[in-house]
């Protein structure tokens, strides 16, 4: 039986593929972490030249009316509505830009990929993105840059060179400094925590993951990390499995890390409804309407988010600024209307500024 | 069925009734009526009209013009369930049961007693069932069985049952004989004649003739959608009816052998197919039909299925022209030359969807093509000789097989496989289901292909068919072949003999 | 089945009989569960105790729920792809409506009926216009799920009032979604085996054209078992919504498998005719607990979909080769 | 084969579609263009690769669910091949194609051996299978491929896009399969009544098995294609691709019982489709109204077919 025998090599095959990948891991990716020192000391700026891309051939943009289309990850959920929202606020300040916002309804790379090239297409003067996939959204925005399309991205990097500049919301390792630092003044520094996440493949969440166990181990090293489990951007999902968490650990478990703006307030939900509100704590990434419940009663102490208002509406400044010429690489700062002049870093990103911590005393004020 | 029959006129009635689809008449200004306690045989060929008639009894169909009349006043059966409620039932040929219900469901759905709650109320349900079941001797079913792994037979039953759980007084049996084996069409007849001494009405309808003045009062025969005429069933002789049916006499039912028996095609030597078959030897010339009789379940078509690889020997030796050959599948069985025409037609002969040419085709794939290529030329030269050659009454070779009749049907399944250029033909029950008219043809057809030398197999629930037809007859039995006879010794009682009471002795072992 | 006791010969099977011949698979998967609470119990206590027990059930009533209709549907000969899209159309508008200022029965009434009139219409097409179900219900996913985004934009519903989170509400302790799945599987078993209709949506999907002569309207079955199952999905819906203080307004991902799986697990053919209610409930309680399991086991959660692949297909195999047996 | 009933139901689609082109051609002067078809050609290669195979499998009466789960298996096994196992990329690629062909074999053997209905056998190598690709994979995605290796979901042959003269070589041979040989016969054979097809002397398990064993080549192909045209492999890819690829088969005129369709009918059915999606995107309508138009386009397409039969069957 040929078949048979070629069937024994495949399962082989896959054997050993699975041995080979299989080792402890926790959720994070394996590109190198460059965690923050433990005080309050700001990272080095390493000064590095412009690596981002150059449009071919643009025509001339300057204070003409534009048509910008934002490609978020996904559509339809609270965050991206954010986003969306700053973004158009933008847009509308600036007067001469036309916005909107489509993409895929799930985290689907394929489908972002489609949406970019049929913009492309349609012919758009610039495009925001946040991408599904760093590498795989990579060849079409070079399409775009091709086509003399104005590219920025946010929230989400592509490599590079696909782009011409990302608004960084915040570092990663900023984000894992503020989180574990948080997580560790409620649970104390021999605490033990869990991680509810979106999905393994998901790239900021890996990357975030990453950082914070780098930042752990230098600065926390006592900390207990007992494991990360997945819940796609699903509510029910998410509380599903931080109740499980909560019942598997019983009195061990002292605090749940929410990793996306779904899983954040389902853990807290789930705090809450084991009635575990004071014995354990939930830090995490979320918006801050979805967390006023539970940081109001008290049940959850702090939210680490940047605005993502701010985000879209930093984003489509700067591809104002880049449409007009006015951004051009080698600049150290731009100017980005309300929130006056944003740095940049890393040769092509702009800073949106350190990850902001929501309390019981400042949530209020916010309404996305 | 405590009620004495007051009524003295017609239980049903159908008046000058009348039928078309899509233009074309089934029924033309039929008369019929069925009295209370009567047998009424409805004979008529496939196409006549008989089940359009049945269905509008049943409520399937509503006539164009002319009314039903139950008890003497008018009706209309828009539904099937109007016509349960006018006290008529259905044992349909198909039988139209639910093969994950139970017994006891089976019986009752649509019907079934209710508690005061008004659920279902399954324990009078099962009793009920139990006590209907019992009226008809049928002790031994299981009410609590699901009906999938029934029997024919017992299918049947639980249709007669769910007639009379309807407490119908008309019953209307659409050929309930067609799929017996001789001992159950023994047992169905005694329920019929219980039923009439009871007072529900039949009408039973059939092809086969010794049953119909067996069990018939009246008899109504119908063709090309018209009423030929109702008479009493002592006034006509089986000629005269044939004649009827038929329109012109048919003086022979089964022509005569032509030619002699040649070489040994065939030959089994002790196959078997895990316990189903045992032991089975027998060997089948050229130019010879071989009867294979026997009960519904002895064997028969297992045999048949093993020969043609469907369910390859377990042990034995099967050789053919001598030589021992390995049959695991139906494809290796036809590349040896052996063509099976199976039992069930609509299941396992034809795709019904598709047309005559397709069929025609279907065993022929690999020779119908031009390199890699199916060769629709050749298709349709393909099913043109089969058309010709079996005198099939079609448009042409794209018409569907589903639009033909039973008789054309079963003559495309033949030229299907003889368009394989087989040497051994499997025949199983070739004729069932089919009308007087295409039976004939069909016995000729195999006649002259026994003449040209063809080794014929035969398998038949119809004793007379396997007396008429074949040169020599087996006889199975659980399995086994218990009997062999030449064409001389092969009387009807010595063949039932071998048939049943092998079967009795056996079961009291 | 051998007639050996002469006197008082039953009319029929014993009870027992009847009872482990009708539940082959729902007694298969039950012993599953029981298994696996032994197994994973003795692993790690944590598992038995009374919360996780609750949150395993309550978490996953409202699976239980949409699979009991999906069941009925199932047994009818049709399937809905649709009813994960379904779920989530339902959920939103019983959120709009409660964060609207609707009366709190208003909100939990007119999203079910909703989901009875759209799977009403989709049985019809089904029925009347004879497009199979699975067509219709994969064209009813793309709508659902497009007109849900365009017609909220993902926007989040919160602030429901307390009244409405009627999955949250307990009862002895007990949180009312698991009363809602346990009472919903016993009325629906009871239905579907003591009355007419329930019989003759086993009939339908047995044979319709044996229904039909049997006096049956199998086109009023069909759109009559969309309709329930409808009902149940609206009623699940009411449940997915009123777990979590917080509303997605968008399709739960991929909850339409989950719940035919469930369905099928519990024993349903997908060829129609046969299953039972109670045996998905135990099949989606099974997968809650395998989820749960996974967890408490410490199998990478990387792992968690392929040993799911593998229970399924070990299920399926197992019966297979059980009815090959019983043939 | 009633040829006749067949050709409407793709005259149907056919008019469709060139109402939709003709449409869309109006509302966006982008839209008809011989860039935006040929990128457009590009974007539905995956998709169209497997609705090649599906339509054979959806004829004969199954269903393979666990397409995207194989594109998603094989994609992993393509990464781990090349980058953990150090194969070239031409072994590695075959030997990722093979294995997906093999998931696809197995599929085949767990209907055709035990009889599990494909719905269910599919569904649970849905899920196996995507398991396999998240845990091999550990959700590591694999990047950092050779330039040369983009030619084949990136590079143009004559100025077509490479994959579109694979999915028209593809199309050509499998409607030449399906309508004109003797194995397209058995597969319409099968899916009509596969009792009869079984005693006539076709080998039906063998049919299957040859057919779901090419789903499982046509999904695992169009894999080493998706990898090379986005440049990464990811376990989630191809998630959701058995719904699109059924759509468009279903669209096409296949009957989901079996027995009836053509390749033309699944080409059409995809142009369809994708023709909606570009357009009605270059026109500006955003994603979700688009979602809507292609479910009521499914259902009115069957719906109107389902009419013009009952009319002509009276």
């Amino acid at each position: 039986m040929k078949k048979l025998t070629l069937g024994v090599l495949l399962s082989l095959g896959l054997m050993s593929g699975s041995a080979l990948a299989a080792s402890a891991w926790t959720g994070g990716d394996d590109l190198p972490t460059n965690p923050l020192a433990c005080d309050a000391t700001p990272g080095a700026a390493v000064a590095k030249p412009y690596d981002g891309g150059v449009p071919t051939n643009p025509p001339d943009r300057k204070g003409k009316k534009i048509t910008v289309v934002d490609i978020p990850k996904l559509i339809g959920i609270g965050y991206f509505n954010a986003t969306s929202k700053g973004i158009s606020d933008a847009a509308a300040e600036l007067g001469n830009v036309d916005a909107k916002t489509d993409g895929p309804t799930k985290a689907n790379i394929d489908e972002q990929i489609t949406f970019i090239d049929n913009y492309i297409t349609s012919g758009v003067d610039g495009i925001l993105f946040a991408a599904n996939d760093p590498v795989a959204i990579a060849p079409v925005l070079k399409k775009a840059l091709e086509k003399g399309i104005n590219v920025v991205g946010y929230d989400a990097n592509s490599t590079p060179d696909a782009r011409q500049w990302f608004v960084n919301q915040a570092e990663f390792n900023g984000i894992a400094k503020s989180l574990v630092d948080n997580l560790a003044a409620e649970i104390g520094e021999e605490g033990a925590f869990a991680i509810v996440t979106s999905t393994f493949t998901t790239p900021n969440q890996a990357r975030w993951i990453a950082e914070m166990a780098a930042y752990a181990a230098k600065c926390h090293p006592k900390m207990k990390w007992l494991e990360t489990v997945e819940a796609q951007e699903d509510n029910n999902l998410s509380f599903n499995q931080a109740t499980t968490l909560i019942n598997k650990y019983g009195d061990e478990l002292k605090g749940i890390l929410g990793m996306t703006s779904v899983a954040t307030p389902a853990s807290a939900e789930a705090v809450t409804q084991l009635n575990k509100c004071g014995t354990i704590a939930v830090v995490g990434l979320a918006t801050p309407n979805a967390m006023k419940p539970y940081v109001e009663k008290g049940c959850v102490k702090s939210v680490v988010l940047w605005n993502p208002v701010d985000l879209g509406y930093a984003a489509m400044q700067v591809l104002r600024s880049v449409a007009d010429g006015t951004l051009q690489p080698g600049a150290t700062t731009v100017k980005a209307g309300k929130l006056g002049d944003l740095q940049v870093i890393n040769g092509s990103e702009i800073l949106l500024g350190a990850p902001f911590v929501f309390n019981k005393d400042n949530i209020g004020q916010f309404d996305f | 069925m405590g009620e004495d029959l007051r009524m003295t006129g017609p239980a049903v009635e159908l008046r000058g009734v009348s039928k078309a689809f899509a233009g074309i008449r089934a029924l033309t200004d039929v008369s019929f009526d069925v009295r209370p306690g009567e047998v009424h045989a409805l004979l008529g060929e496939n196409g006549a009209g008989k089940s359009t008639l049945i269905k509008i009894m049943a409520g399937l169909h509503q006539p164009d013009t002319g009314e039903i009349l139950v008890n003497g006043t008018a009706r209309r059966f828009a539904s099937p369930r109007d016509a349960h409620a006018a006290g008529i039932a259905t044992v349909h040929q198909e039988l139209l049961l639910f093969p994950e219900l139970t017994v006891a469901e089976n019986i009752f759905l649509g019907r079934a007693p209710k508690t005061s709650l008004g659920t279902l109320d399954w324990t009078a349900m099962r009793r009920r069932a139990r006590e209907l079941l019992d009226i008809l001797d049928c002790r031994e079913l299981d009410i609590d069985m699901k009906v999938a792994s029934l029997s024919v037979a017992n299918r049947q039953r639980i249709e007669i049952a769910r007639a009379l759980a309807q407490d119908a007084r008309v019953v209307i049996m659409d050929e309930p004989t067609a799929a017996l084996a001789e001992a159950d069409v023994q047992r169905l007849m005694d329920i019929v004649r219980k039923l009439r001494a009871s007072g529900v009405s039949i009408v039973y309808v059939s092809h086969r003739m010794p049953e119909i003045f067996a069990l018939a009062d009246r008899v109504t025969v119908l063709r090309d959608g018209n009423l030929i005429g109702t008479m009493d069933i002592a006034a006509v002789d089986e000629s005269r009816l044939v004649a009827m049916m038929v329109g012109r006499a048919v003086d022979k039912l089964y022509p005569a052998r032509q030619g002699q028996s040649g070489a040994t095609a065939l030959e089994l030597r002790n196959v078997s197919y895990r316990t189903v078959i045992r032991d089975i030897s027998f060997d089948l010339r050229h130019g010879e039909i071989l009867g294979l009789a026997g009960l519904v379940g002895s064997g028969r078509t297992e045999t048949a299925l093993t020969i043609f690889g469907i369910t390859p020997a377990t042990a034995g030796e099967i050789l053919i022209d001598g030589k021992p050959v390995a049959i695991t599948s139906p494809e290796a069985a036809r590349d040896l030359g052996i063509a099976y025409v199976p039992e069930d037609r609509g299941s396992q002969g034809l795709i019904r969807a598709q047309t005559i040419a397709d069929n025609v085709a279907l065993a022929n794939l690999r020779r119908l093509t031009r390199g890699f290529l199916m060769d629709a030329g050749k298709v349709l030269a393909e099913a043109k000789k089969a058309i010709e050659k079996f005198g099939i009454r079609a448009r042409g070779p794209e018409q569907i097989v589903r639009q033909l009749s039973g008789g054309n049907q079963q003559k495309v399944v033949l030229g299907k496989w003889l368009a394989t250029n087989p040497r051994i033909l499997i025949m199983d029950e070739p004729t069932r289901g089919i009308d007087v008219g295409a039976k004939a043809e069909i016995h000729l057809l195999m006649r002259k292909l026994a003449a040209e030398g063809m080794a014929i197999l035969m398998i038949s629930s119809e004793l007379p068919e396997v007396l008429g037809m074949s040169d020599r007859v087996l006889v199975m039995n659980s399995g086994r072949i218990v009997a062999a006879f030449d064409k001389a010794a092969a009387t009807p009682e010595a063949v039932g003999a071998a048939m049943t009471h092998s079967a009795a002795s056996r079961s009291a072992a | 089945m051998t007639a050996s006791t002469a006197a008082a010969a039953p009319i029929g099977r014993s009870n027992l009989q009847r009872f482990v011949g009708g539940y082959g698979q729902e007694i298969v998967v039950l012993l599953s569960i029981v298994a696996l609470f032994v197994v994973v119990g003795a692993i790690n206590p944590r598992f038995l105790s009374d919360t996780n027990i609750n949150s395993i059930f309550a978490g996953n009533a409202y699976i239980a729920v949409a699979a009991i209709g999906m069941t009925m549907l199932i047994i009818s000969g049709h399937i809905d792809v649709s009813v994960g899209s379904l779920i989530g159309v339902i959920a939103t508008i019983a959120g709009t409506l409660a964060v609207s200022g609707y009366p709190i029965w208003v909100a939990w009434l007119v999203p079910i009926l909703f989901g009875i009139a759209v799977n009403a219409g989709v049985g019809a097409l089904v029925a009347y216009m004879r497009i199979p179900s699975i067509v219709v219900t994969l064209g009813m996913l793309s709508i659902l799920k497009g007109g849900l985004i365009s017609a909220t934009g993902g926007e989040w519903i919160t602030d429901m009032p307390p009244g409405f989170m009627i999955a949250q509400m307990r009862l002895f302790g007990i949180p009312s979604a698991v009363y809602f799945m346990v009472i919903l599987t016993i009325l629906a078993a009871l239905f579907m085996r003591y009355t007419a209709f329930g019989r003759a949506i086993y009939a339908v999907g047995g044979n319709m054209e044996a229904a039909r002569a049997a006096g049956l309207n199998p086109e009023r079955t069909v759109v009559g078992v969309f309709a329930l199952h409808g009902l149940f999905a609206g009623i699940a819906g009411i449940l997915f919504a009123t777990q979590l203080q917080v509303i997605q307004s968008t399709v739960p991902p991929n909850l339409e498998l989950t719940v035919i799986t469930a369905s099928v697990i519990g024993g349903v053919s997908i060829l129609g005719g046969t299953g039972t209610v109670i045996g998905s409930t135990l099949a989606a309680i099974l997968f809650a607990c395998i989820g749960s399991a996974l967890i408490f086991l410490n199998v990478s959660a990387y792992w968690l979909r392929a040993v799911l692949g593998l229970m399924i297909l070990a299920t399926v195999l197992a019966d297979m080769i059980r009815r090959r047996r019983v043939l | 084969m009633t040829a006749r009933l067949l050709f409407r139901h793709e005259t149907i689609l056919a008019i469709l579609t060139v109402i939709a082109l003709f449409v869309l051609s109006m509302l966006s002067d982008k839209f008809f263009t011989v860039d935006n078809l040929l990128n457009q050609g590009r974007l539905m290669s995956e998709v169209g690769l497997v609705a090649l195979a599906m339509t054979f499998v959806i004829v004969t009466g199954g269903i393979d669910l666990s397409v995207g789960s194989i594109l998603g298996l094989t994609a992993i096994l393509f990464g781990i091949f090349w980058q953990s196992l150090g194969l070239p990329i031409p072994l590695a690629m075959a030997a990722a194609i093979a294995s997906g062909t093999f998931a696809g074999f197995v599929n085949g053997l767990i209907i055709t051996r035990f009889s599990v209905p494909p719905l269910i056998a599919t569904l649970a190598t849905l899920a196996l299978y995507r398991g396999l690709a998240e845990g091999i994979s550990q959700a590591r995605s694999v990047r950092g491929y050779p330039e040369w290796f983009f030619f084949f979901g990136q590079g143009e042959v004559l100025g077509v896009p490479f994959q579109l003269w694979i999915l028209g070589i593809c199309t050509v041979i499998a409607a030449v399969i399906l309508a004109y040989t003797p194995f397209g016969r058995a597969t319409y054979a099968i899916g009509a009544n596969e009792t009869a097809a079984r005693f006539s002397g076709i080998r039906v398990d063998a049919v299957k098995l040859w057919i779901y064993t090419a789903a499982g080549f046509m999904s695992a192909l169009a894999a080493v294609i998706f990898v090379s045209r986005v440049t990464t492999t990811r376990s989630d890819m191809g998630t959701g691709l058995e719904l699109d690829v059924i759509t468009g088969v279903v669209l096409g005129g296949t009957s989901i019982f079996g027995g009836k369709g053509t390749i033309l009918g699944t080409a059409l059915g995809l142009i369809l489709i994708q023709a909606l999606k570009n357009g009605l995107a270059l026109s500006g309508v955003k994603g979700d109204g688009t979602i809507v138009v292609i479910g009521v386009v499914l259902i009115a397409a069957i719906l109107i077919g389902a009419i013009f039969d009952r009319n002509r069957g009276g």
